[in-house]
């Protein structure tokens, strides 16, 4: 089977949407020449209109997106660092999100976000390492975090089709992953993925930590039966999904690369013991409250959920109860 | 729309300046709630720009949106309503004064936060004309909203990507209680001229003379398709919001606001037309308001069940708040 | 005893602090007509310098503000509307939040953003009408919520001593009440408060629901022992104070103003399911997902959380065990 | 700092070029962990700069902002250990190369985010001002920087509040691959002028040049209190970032990076003086640099216990991530 890179997924998502929709287009800084690589050979296969550079006004770029959304086309933003959505925040969440209920339905505004090399970028720094996505989930935006190539093909294709603003960020720790993939696919919105099952624990993993937690898994695989179940939305979360596996391990950990306090692991945790009785308390590994990413390496990684901290909670679950 | 025909010019500041003084009355009786942005006094500026526009031409609005909206071919009735919150309104209740739209009639809306619609509008025209429409659109805008950074970035796209976008800067010399003076360094004008954007003024209590203006601006965007900006010299007549009714703030005397009432674009639109023509077109104006008011009470207010209706649509359905 | 406003008590904390404290000065729309009545009184006592009105500029003032505390001034900049805060989301979280721990401990940023009349004042819709401290609590920047006139005075005035940036939330819904205050004092920033004991369920609610919260206590006094802790800070959060309760009464209802994904109530329940076996699934009353609020009052309403939800929710948490 | 001092000039323009060389080395040798932005090319404008500056003004850098640190005085080896992540780096190895900062210096912080400088540095220096300290501020930014709404802000306070800022755009005809032309509606200098601003342009390959028409900007602005703007023009010798020397990008003919090298601020300055002094300041330089090396690379990393150190200033100590 031919093996495909995440970037190269993300980058053929792109090709496909723009070959079969007139109305789809890019925007976005230095996509022309493909910064992120992404964007590599789309001007040349479909233009200048089509795959436009911007300058540097992120504000206005993510309105304009907004107003030819409104109007039928499908645009798809790309932002270089995934700070830059604080930038337009109020852009994408006080209008583009807005804007269908505010009218009474009058609009649609299906515009896509995308953050290729979300979280830390080892050596970025504090406002280059920030991995947003529970903010747009508290705000109600479609958001996606895709974990494998095909995923990421898969669920960029159905958020540039879907009629509502959708963020996907793709975690810079996942996007020289290389999988094999044969015929690459739309992934619905909204639905998890089991990625291997288990009958001791269920672990909710976000993004490029569904790798870790399968590594995990593995390892402990003589001692507890780790099933690893990956949200890919977090926003709609696949809630039913969910509750079908924590009903049947009851027992859950949850591994996410924001912030503590309201964070998507806290909302899985919270959704869940509304309405399942576990086993032991839950846990969650997740970056502190209030994480500001340090430059040097050490402390970033420090800062950053691991495999140490995961096992350590795992553990603790597994024995508690 | 007729163009600089007079009685239309007429017939809309009117209808405007009716249609405000209407809602004025629902906001105290009650029927609104909220409040509204009262467009009293500037009412020659939406009628002079929109008489200049085309059906299929687009425009953003801003918090004192009523005359935009109603200006580019809102039904009014349709408009109280929405300001009624009722079902029948042109957003079915769900957006209010500052939110009222009206895509079939080119309005992608009112907008509650100042300066947001410049870009909104540049990327809507931007990609009809891509598809081979060749309309125009306007941004409506205020004094106080040249100092947000993200319109004075949509000025940069529209004249980058020469979008035909008309910002129509409505100068009622305050934003809020902020006069121009102490907010905008530099002036107005040379915000937009800047970015390479050709700037006019003019005096935007003589419709006629904004209709005379924009139609200029409109035929030079329509043959080379670059932005331009208009800066519309007004006075409101009244508060800033009509919580102003309740709270005296200080920051306007009695004079100036005598005697920015004197140049009023009612009057001087009124005085181009016989005054009997004058009389049948008040009454028929009347007539459209009084049908307006009494079908907006009398609709149904939505069902709170449907709350959350139209949040998404592509469909999806929100959880609820729990209990 | 004087019965003091909330609102007024909001602006006896502002004049206090002027007077006590040189490096305090104000910034904000229309702050000198005192539009939002906050500011009444100050521009006459303390001068154009110190209550200064801004240009519609709110990035610029945001981070003007930034500029001022890393030398040592201490600004209080007053927003008119919630979503302006989405606005300056940048400015705030990745700027005025991140300059201490990035510059190595080289300065602080003790700033205050002070929204009064947040969340929904009816008829004002959808883009005025958010109540977005959920996010500010995910970000790490201190966020608190008074409830009651002292304690609007109290955390005020603690918020501008503090040395990192400080979010003040006043809910509209709060603004009018008044109550007995003899000589308010500093609120500690970070410690919760106890309305009202009782032995059966503890009821977490956040700002103006505090009040909601008591009165529902009231009514169900005869049939089950409601205890309301009002955190007042949602960041940090009294964690301490919070389990004492629920260890006592072992069952825990939250009920807070934003949208229920990534919102505080889901952190409520997810901090305590952590560490505290509770007696009975919890429950939470907020917003909707995603929440838009409808302009017409009737919807503005149903998408708020309110007493019938409350009361629901106790009487769940109450039953099941 | 000795203002035009020709040997102060070179010893400067030199120290940067060799501190940068000497990053890209350790940036390919692995000790400086994710690149930076070099500054290869315009360290006249920061030498320029800074050379009129007093020790209590302060800076605002940007993501390419070595050149701006070391010109205004932050030790090279506490700057090079704070590249390499060390404890005794400027930043104790929390900023790296984008947040450099140095506030004992005046140096407020390189800038991750194009465009936020231009705010901070104003509200610094008003309120530094507010307490009787006659000091001003720059704003270093790039030709990028001019499009964002929130650097157009800051022109706007500055000017209204006439706070003696010199907003210095750096244009180096690129935003990383982006042509100014493309980028850029109208010009650069007419961004600043829109808001009443004074704007000069200078060579900025030719640090005396720059020197003479900063001091004379700083001269208006000490006098009479308000901000002005600089446009530099200048050529990046090297890479956007230092990833583009493994990833071509493919936006500058070779032509045109031989043409851009060819005006030399090393070599403008240097030769401004006799060979001898040259080559001794050159030893001086390098000796400089190479104990800066040494020591960047024999500090300590910091302990990962203190990742959390310094994220509040209040004391407030955050929960960890779990486990
Ligand atoms: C971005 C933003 N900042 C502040 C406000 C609050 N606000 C609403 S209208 C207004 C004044 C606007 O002034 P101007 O643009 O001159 O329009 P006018 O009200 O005079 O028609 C302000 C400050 C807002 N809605 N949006
Ligand atoms: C607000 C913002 N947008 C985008 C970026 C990503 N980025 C970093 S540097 C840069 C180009 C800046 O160009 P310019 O201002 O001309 O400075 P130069 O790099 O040429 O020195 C971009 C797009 C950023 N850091 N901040
Ligand atoms: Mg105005
Ligand atoms: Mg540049």
């Amino acid at each position: 089977m031919p093996r495909l890179s995440y970037r190269k997924a993300l980058n053929r998502a792109l090709a496909d949407e723009l070959a079969r929709d007139e109305e789809v287009f890019l925007l976005g800084e230095d996509i022309r020449v493909a910064a992120s690589a992404v964007t590599a050979g789309l001007l040349k296969r479909f233009g200048p209109e089509r795959v436009r550079d911007t300058p540097l006004s992120e504000q206005a770029f993510t309105s304009f997106a907004t107003g030819a959304a409104l109007v039928g086309a499908r645009p798809v933003v790309e932002f270089q660092i995934p700070a830059l959505l604080f930038l337009v925040f109020e852009q994408i969440v006080n209008h583009a999100h807005k804007f269908p209920l505010m009218t009474g339905g009058q609009c649609a505004v299906p515009v896509t976000y995308l953050v290729p090399g979300s979280g830390s970028r080892t050596g970025w720094a504090g406002q280059h390492s920030d991995h947003p996505y529970s903010l747009f989930a508290h705000a109600g935006v479609t958001t996606v975090v895709p974990a494998t190539p095909a995923d990421a093909y898969g669920l960029l294709v159905s958020a540039i089709r879907c009629d509502d603003p959708v963020v996907v960020f793709a975690p810079a720790a996942a996007m020289e992953l290389r999988a094999e993939v044969s015929d690459p696919v739309p992934v619905p919105l909204g639905r998890g993925r089991v990625h291997r099952t288990g009958d001791d624990v269920t672990v909710v993993a976000v993004g490029h930590l569904v790798h870790d937690a399968l590594a995990v898994a593995d390892e402990l695989a003589g001692e507890v039966s780790v099933e690893v179940f990956d949200p890919r939305t977090l926003y709609p979360f696949d809630w039913d999904g969910l509750l079908g596996s924590v009903a049947r391990t009851g027992r859950l950990v949850v591994v996410d690369d924001s912030n503590r306090s309201c964070g998507i692991a806290g909302e899985v945790i919270a959704t869940v013991v509304e309405q399942v009785r576990l086993q032991a308390p839950p846990r969650r590994v997740t970056r502190p409250d209030g994480a500001v990413l340090p430059f040097a390496p050490v402390l970033d990684r420090a800062v950053q959920p691991g495999r140490e901290l995961l096992r350590h909670a795992i553990a603790h679950v597994s024995k508690d109860g | 729309m007729s163009g600089a025909d007079p009685i239309w010019l007429y017939r809309t500041v009117r209808l405007i300046r009716r249609f405000e003084e209407r809602a004025i009355e629902l906001v105290r009786s009650g029927d609104i709630v909220g409040g509204i942005h009262p467009y009293l006094g500037q009412e020659g500026i939406a009628a002079g720009v929109c008489a200049a526009l085309r059906p299929d031409d687009v425009v953003a609005g801003t918090h004192r949106g009523h005359g935009h909206v109603l200006a580019k071919g809102a039904d009014p009735g349709q408009m109280m309503a929405e300001l009624c919150g009722r079902v029948t309104g042109l957003n079915r209740g769900r957006g209010g004064s500052m939110h009222a739209a009206d895509f079939a009639a080119g309005v992608l809306g009112a907008n509650a936060i100042v300066g947001a619609g410049g870009a909104i509008v540049t990327g809507a025209v931007w990609a009809r004309r891509r598809r081979g429409e060749d309309l125009v659109g306007v941004s409506f805008l205020g004094d106080g909203a040249v100092n947000e950074g993200m319109l004075l970035e949509a000025f940069n796209l529209a004249a980058l990507w020469r979008v035909p976008v008309l910002f129509v800067c409505e100068n009622n010399g305050y934003a809020t209680t902020m006069p121009v003076a102490d907010a905008v360094a530099g002036s107005i004008s040379a915000r937009a001229e800047a970015f390479g954007i050709r700037a006019s003024t003019v005096d935007g209590q003589d419709p006629a003379a904004v209709h005379a203006t924009t139609a200029a601006a409109l035929a030079r965007m329509r043959a080379d398709g670059g932005p331009e900006f208009l800066e519309a010299r007004t006075f409101r007549f009244d508060a800033h919001h009509t919580f102003e009714h309740a709270v005296r703030l200080d920051y306007r005397s009695p004079e100036e606001v005598a005697r920015g009432r004197s140049r009023d674009p009612v009057r001087i639109a009124g005085s181009r037309l016989p005054a009997a023509e004058r009389a049948a077109i008040d009454a028929d104006v009347e007539a459209v308001l009084e049908a307006a008011v009494a079908q907006a009470l009398a609709a149904a207010e939505p069902d709170p069940a449907t709350a959350l209706e139209y949040l998404y649509a592509s469909g999806l359905t929100a959880r609820t708040g729990g209990g």
